[in-house]
């Protein structure tokens, strides 16, 4: 592997990786816990290794505002959010992906207020999962640092022309330092060119952007936007494919299966906590259960047929996530959920389990169980908090 | 060539393009107005930035599109950021004799843009922004903002028994954006076309955040005839309701003092919103003109 | 030129793929006017006119052009007769005509 | 169901027109209606559209294509062609204007009815606000509306100085044009 | 039937019931269609009909805000928003639900840009409907007045304690004047009583209010927050039964069926469009077509259980949103489906009928289309724009 | 009892009941006290309001509540919009007595929440806005804010070959709210608390907006020892890099002029965020300083 | 009484049911103290003490009581060890001594 | 896999030695290492954690909860029993303290080891910041890291004239309690 290894904490892993994809802008608020991503690229912009323009902006509404802007001339642009801040740039997260500007966010996912809590839950992006946001979820640094670079590569594809957000666990892997394989800048600029648009103010060719479309045509641009987004599934492949060549870390595309070959009892998750469940599957398979771990790489286009066709033998599904859509369930396996009601078979059993909320740990125990209740047969309440 | 350092506008010498044509403005609108003749000073190298309020809702409905120039609807809150990151990109990519502009009414300036705006002043980013002020908010329909006047009636400050309209003073945005130190700011008004052209240019050449209030009658919302507009605009500084003044290197400057002020009680009498006022009510606006000049005429410099 | 015009040959998308990729459309692009929107016309008495440029300068639909010959020029496509112009004019020299009298 | 469109300027009336009837149908002649307005970017002065649906039983439909039974136009400025469609054919085209010829020209089977309710209003009013003349004038050439309920909803709605001369306007418009209380 | 028929437009059958409901303040931020009920509101303010503190706030964050503050106090509250407003004050919408704040909204339904838009479509209030509020969806102007008074009733419940938010589509509902039964003041004072809370700062017994909870804590406020608005779902049915005892009109709760009962093909929908629906369903059963429509009243509290026994016979159901989760479908279509694969019987055909973004027009043709469509056995794309 | 109206507080007829107590903010921590000192005027009856911040942060971790008067932690942005509905909420009630306080940092106040401190001032709603200034985001781990003055160094305002720490200068928000024409602002320093007592009581019996800005060391933000807490707070006033004054009735009013200023120099090398600054650095600092106070002591009353 | 002191009995919810409805909660409850964070200890010289209050009025945590006979008291379940009062007295009669030495 | 724990106050450097750790076994003996700290409302003087996780393959689970090889407390005013907590039956209690015995006392099968850090890193700093003195303690009395590693850990991670210092200091320490490199 070619590039330089390093013990970074996965909010560094980010900042590194951001550094190597020269966005022009970088516009971003502190919060915890991003904030040692922003702390990191002010050095490197102070230190001459980042050549950005870096704003002090006074709230997440123009931290994103402020990236918009800078999309809509052309440049590249990145931004860092978590919680409350990613709540309060709600309006400009649609105005970003209806506008089509390819900004890549990071964002630390974390609980939400009421109480406040600044642990790692993943209420902040779930909740705004239809806003048109490519949603990625990365399980540790590397992968953090390998999503960040691919985002913008698929971001600013012409195909898919969609910002993107990269997730990380709060704390468990915005804090927890381990070790990232950081690439040579020239492969990197050889992976990501530089960023080219024709959505973008032109002294030569003025353009009017960020328009009102009437009841006759508001449609056909929402349309295509979902298309674009639904596009966006390939290019993601493509790119982990080019990526793969030339760093040589593969990755599997929207979800990631392990150990679900021939698996029965599958627990579907995203983020940090599918390395709790790893071993736990590892234990099991060891004596024999026939067990499996499904981590949805992305939310947003949202890997249906995948997920389908994974879990096509398992009889159990239990979905585990550190969310809840008060009043139903968690939104993930809303999602879920439908991909099954979409294909017109279901699993046996189809579980839910809200856990992790505020930072709650969830143990190897905890998993142990979850997949001792996905064997028993019926009976369950649907939705169980662990 | 000119040389643009030093050039006074005039209607002689002003471009005789139009970067502002085709919109769906009401007919004698000030704030199109001010939009069209500051893009004029600023010409064809404007990146202009609007959010939503009257001037963007006219002037980008899809497939018409008002501007020539560049730009951009922002959201009612972002436009100094997005300015910003306007302004910000250009620099980064290179961009050369670019203005990032934005036109803003009183409510996107005043109230729900303002902490955007401190933002930008505090980083000095070189943005000009253009506050037309319209005394409400207009786009959706007249409701009150923090620049409408004691006294006016608008649909949320409504006239009865109870209540006389408006029941705060106006923000006094001009002296805000001042006491942030912004590297230029000024009032202006579509009745002294000159003086705004001049402010205009001269927010073209700052180094810096410029920050220009522009008086823009909206016949609508004040209830005037549309071809009075310019009177209007006028009668307020005529009256000393408004004041031409410049804010720069930490000094104010009026530009135009009335001396005598003409009457207060028939510029607001000529406008609807204004004409439930009492005689007392009259003499209050009076009383506060005068404390207002006295401190002006005390403490800036002509 | 120094004004936008309607574009006639216009005709709004109506398949998906005609549409822009993101919310961008070339500016400065007509293909509505607002002549439907004045009820009176203003009309320039041009040789009583002194050119002072009044009008020309507080029209706020800019509708009003110099031609090559230095005369003024009333764009009544865009016109919505609000006024202004008759008003401000000091010689007096603009009419507010109704339309279709 | 019969659906009313109501054509105007922004500041004309013409909306209210539009609502005046819906008031006059629902509370006086205890039917269903619907009445809503056009909306858009356009702003005063713009040419502006106003709605009533009526009906027997309750109304639920609020889509908004579809084939209407009278074009009422406020000002004859608007007439363009476009301010027929949709008119069914054998609808009814009732224009304010002092005109006794128009431009346009609708379909063979649609009833054409002129009348200078700015004129009439300009009278009563002492201001050419043609809208309440004009529900008179829909009451006495159609069964769309009875004029007393129009009167009553123009009472129900106006206040002040208004109320009575409104009134009196739709009452006289009805009479020009021929009806029979 | 008592109270007075008014001719009203939905905006103003709104205001009337605000007036009668109460509130002690009111905080909102004007935006298109919303912007009469706040103007009528005012006048009520101005001519001494409402005693409410009116609070001219400098953005929709605020609006809620304060509303917040004065719910922590004790006091009702209202506020309306719309589209870019609700977005704006996402943040404030979570904060209100975890902080167990029984705040009443009015939300007009509108597109949500980019591409700016003024009309009805339902991205705004369905893109947060994770923030914790229970949402109510309106036919027409009467059910908004008669929502809007239950939701007040329903919000403050002691068992609830959540913030209630009614959904009246742009321009359809918000701008269609209609007739409308307003009811005596007494009788709404009757049905409502004054509000009275232990949530709130007390000069006698001092409180902390909105506090931190930690990873040990924090999952127990959500999940009691998850089972208060379950618990709402029966208190919004016993709000009706008061209601129609008191006022003779009656509702079925959280959801309502058209002729559904023997109905092979149903539409499931939202909102005024139903009203479109509804005499296609009349059209096509009269032609002996098997054919019914199902109105989802509350999007939260969830009706599975409701959607589920309606559909039961159902072999085909279509689900018609104004609303697009982008790189997957409708949300309504999402919630949906996973009510049935948690059942384990999805009906055969499952499709999602895109329509009316940015207000375009569903016409009664559309609809019959739709039910032509779903009798279409197989090899149907699941999401339809239309 | 005493007649409030004229109470002056001292040390010794301060109320004896402590209202901020077993908080975990750091030791020597100047904004604790500054919460502290201010409940202990306003008494039991405040009705607190605190945003995210480090104040909210050691104050309310259930289950350990350190206010014993009602509290609630706020958005981060809506510190004033909360406060003004406690106050409307509390007047629809009919309750007596009550004060609606806020207290926020530089952050919360200058930054992301200025536009709704903005709006109440407009609305001159009753409610007593501290903010407690410790220079910049301290809670998240001393970010910059539009506080953080010229030079001093935070993680995002970094010291290094292209960069000196900040390179805006301080947002000045006590002239920002004044130019509101707020019903009152005043400046005060936890080095001086007997000073900042008495405006708390002033403005306690204000009938609108009070708005006062407390200098409040950070000693883990700033780079000094916990004890220097008072000492770093009283330098700041002595060498005239912060000024103690008042805003009424429309005027200014110059609390205390040091007349000769201590050094600026041993002010800032004191602290260890200010410790790279150079000869040239520092000079820059005094010449800003003594522009200001030129104009301070030409305009302001004493 | 004027401080609030720790609430040793106090267990904290292990059941559903124990939580608030709302995040409300009585104020000034505390459970925890901070004694634990202080290195150096502050001991007043009750003696010498003139009784300016300089140290009561200035101590971040409040800690600093005047008890009932008029000297001053220092509550170390959350004293800090901050160090103020020691070098505000200007009697110089707090002395910080090293905690545990 | 190894799980060792730091024990210090918010200043003190529990975190940085529980990353040095980190640094020491991924970058130089190319073992598999988490390290991450504990985060709450606490401040300055507060009592803080760090952790680091060690182990031959890939470590991935992140929860915290579970049982610790190593103890190591940076601060002896911490010493209260719940600092033993979790800490296994066969651990290493590893503590920086001038005494020779403490108030608390761990289960019987626990390894104590005493040791004066802060006295050596005075010694060698000017300052008693002692985490990276633990880290040569750790080194000697474990086979959790070698001190070749240590070493190369602080010098790749600390600047200036710190550098030397700590690497001579960690390595001081090593020798002290009886380390053979
Ligand atoms: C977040 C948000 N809130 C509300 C609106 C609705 N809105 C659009 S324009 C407008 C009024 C604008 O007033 P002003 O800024 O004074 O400009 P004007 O319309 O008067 O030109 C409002 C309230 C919006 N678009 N976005
Ligand atoms: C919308 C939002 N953005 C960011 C944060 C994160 N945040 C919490 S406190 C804080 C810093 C507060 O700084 P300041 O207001 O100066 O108070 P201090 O911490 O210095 O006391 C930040 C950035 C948040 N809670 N909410
Ligand atoms: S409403 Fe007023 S500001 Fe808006 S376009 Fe019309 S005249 Fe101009
Ligand atoms: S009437 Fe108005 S729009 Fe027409 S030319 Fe004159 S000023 Fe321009
Ligand atoms: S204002 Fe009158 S005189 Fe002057 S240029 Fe225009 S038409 Fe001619
Ligand atoms: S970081 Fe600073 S402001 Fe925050 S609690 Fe500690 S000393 Fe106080
Ligand atoms: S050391 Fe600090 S916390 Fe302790 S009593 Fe003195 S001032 Fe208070
Ligand atoms: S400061 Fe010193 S002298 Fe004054 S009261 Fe405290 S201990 Fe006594
Ligand atoms: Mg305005
Ligand atoms: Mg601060």
């Amino acid at each position: 592997m070619a590039g330089m290894n390093m013990f970074l904490s996965g909010n560094e892993a980010v900042a590194a990786a951001v550094r190597l994809a020269r966005p022009q802008v970088i516009a971003a608020y502190p919060i915890t816990p991003q904030t040692t991503v922003i702390e990191r690229l002010a050095e490197m912009v102070e230190d001459g290794s980042l050549a950005s323009e870096y704003l002090h902006v006074e709230s997440e509404h123009s931290a994103l505002s402020a990236c918009i802007g800078a999309s809509a001339v052309g440049a590249r642009t990145f931004t860092a959010s978590s919680s409350q801040g990613l709540l309060y740039m709600a309006e400009c997260m649609h105005y970003a992906s209806g506008g089509r500007f390819p900004i890549v966010m990071m964002n630390a996912n974390r609980s939400v207020a009421l109480p406040w809590n600044i642990y790692g839950d993943q209420r902040d992006s779930l909740s705004l999962l239809d806003s048109g946001w490519i949603q990625a979820y990365a399980e540790d640094a590397q992968e953090a640092f390998d999503m960040l670079i691919q985002a913008f590569a698929v971001a600013e594809h012409p195909l898919v022309l969609t910002p993107a957000m990269v997730n990380l666990d709060g704390f468990a892997l915005t804090h927890t330092y381990e070790l990232v394989n950081v690439p040579d800048p020239s492969d990197v600029d050889a992976f990501l060119p530089r960023f080219t648009t024709a959505n973008r103010m032109d002294p030569e060719h003025p353009v009017s952007l960020g328009f009102t479309a009437g009841p006759q045509h508001n449609q056909a641009f929402k349309q295509l936007q979902h298309l674009a987004m639904l596009a966006s599934g390939q290019v993601i492949r493509e790119a982990e494919e080019r990526f793969g060549q030339r760093f040589g870390r593969s990755y599997p595309g929207l979800v990631e299966t392990y150990r679900c070959e021939d698996a029965e009892r599958v627990i579907v998750t995203l983020g940090s906590v599918a390395g709790t469940v790893r071993p736990v599957v590892d234990r099991l398979r060891s004596t024999g259960e026939r067990v499996g771990l499904l981590r949805i790489r992305y939310m947003r286009p949202f890997p249906d047929g995948e997920l389908r066709a994974a879990l096509a033998g398992a009889t159990s599904v239990g979905v585990l996530e550190k969310d809840i859509s008060f009043g139903y369930e968690g939104t993930v396996f809303t999602n879920v959920n439908s991909a099954f009601a979409r294909s017109g078979a279901s699993p046996r059993n189809l579980l839910n389990f809200i856990g992790g909320l505020g930072g709650k740990d969830i143990t190897p125990t905890d998993i142990e169980n979850l997949f001792a209740r996905l064997a028993a047969p019926e009976g369950l309440e649907t939705v169980t908090f662990i | 060539m000119e040389n643009r350092k030093e050039r006074k506008i005039t209607a002689r010498n002003l471009d005789d393009r139009e970067f502002f044509y085709g919109h769906k403005g009401c007919p004698g609108c000030g704030g199109s107005l001010a939009v069209r003749l500051a893009l004029k000073v600023l010409g064809e190298k404007s990146f202009a930035v609007l959010p939503a309020g009257c001037m963007s809702a006219i002037g980008f409905v899809f497939p018409q599109m008002a501007f020539s120039c560049n730009a951009m609807i922002s959201t009612f809150a972002g436009t100094a950021s997005m300015l910003a990151g306007v302004a910000a990109g250009a620099r980064a990519l290179g961009l050369e004799g670019i203005h990032a502009v934005g036109f803003a009414g009183d409510g996107g300036t005043a109230d729900i843009g303002l902490q955007a705006l401190s933002g930008a002043i505090d980083r000095h980013d070189r943005i000009i922004y253009i506050c037309y002020d319209n005394e409400a908010y207009m786009n959706t329909g007249v409701q009150k903002s923090s620049l409408t006047p004691t006294g006016a009636r608008t649909t949320t400050s409504p006239v009865g028994n109870r209540l006389r309209g408006a029941v705060t003073p106006k923000k006094q945005m001009f002296e805000i954006v001042a006491a942030h130190g912004i590297d230029y700011a000024a009032t202006a008004s579509v009745g002294h076309p000159l003086d705004y052209l001049r402010k205009v240019e001269h927010a073209s050449r700052v180094e810096g955040t410029s920050y220009i209030h522009v008086f823009a009658p909206c016949p609508v919302g004040w209830g005037h005839d549309s071809a009075e507009t310019i009177e209007v605009a006028k009668a307020a500084v005529d009256c000393g309701l408004l004041y031409l003044a410049e804010y720069t290197g930490g000094g104010f400057i009026l530009n135009h003092d009335p001396g005598e002020f003409s009457s207060i009680r028939d510029y607001l009498l000529g406008q609807g919103r204004f004409r439930h006022l009492g005689e007392e009510e009259i003499e209050a606006i009076v009383a506060q003109r005068d404390s207002r000049w006295q401190r002006i005429r005390r403490e800036w410099r002509t | 030129m120094s004004h936008p015009s309607r574009s006639k040959a216009y005709r709004p998308p109506s398949r998906l793929e005609d549409y822009p990729t993101g919310t961008v459309f070339p500016a400065g692009h007509l293909v509505e006017t607002s002549s439907g929107w004045r009820s009176k016309r203003p009309v320039i008495d041009t040789e009583r006119c002194i050119n002072c440029l009044v009008c020309w300068l507080l029209c706020p639909e800019g509708v009003i052009r110099k031609s090559p010959d230095g005369r003024l020029e009333i764009d009544y496509d865009y016109c919505k007769g609000c006024g202004i112009c008759a008003r401000e004019c000091h010689p007096g020299v603009i009419l507010m005509k109704q339309e279709g009298a | 169901m019969v659906e009313i469109r109501w054509h105007g300027r922004g500041g004309q009336g013409a909306f209210t027109a539009a609502r005046l009837l819906g008031v006059a149908s629902a509370l006086f002649e205890h039917r269903h209606a619907l009445a809503f307005p056009s909306f858009g970017p356009e702003r005063r002065g713009a040419p502006v559209l106003g709605f009533t649906r009526i009906d027997d039983r309750k109304l639920t439909d609020r889509s908004m294509a579809g084939a209407c039974d009278v074009v009422a136009v406020l000002d004859d400025t608007l007439l363009e062609p476009s301010v027929l469609q949709g008119l069914r054919p054998d609808g009814l085209f009732l224009v304010n204007t002092s005109r006794s010829v128009l431009d346009i020209e609708p379909p063979p089977g649609v009833r054409t009815v002129l009348f200078d309710a700015s004129s009439l209003a300009s009278q009563y009013l002492g201001r050419p606000i043609a809208n309440t003349a004009m529900l008179g004038a829909l009451a006495a050439s159609s069964d769309v509306i009875g004029i007393d309920a129009v009167i009553r909803a123009v009472r129900h709605e106006m206040k002040g100085t208004q109320r009575e001369k409104n009134a009196d306007l739709a009452k006289a418009a009805f009479l020009v044009l021929g009806g029979v209380a």
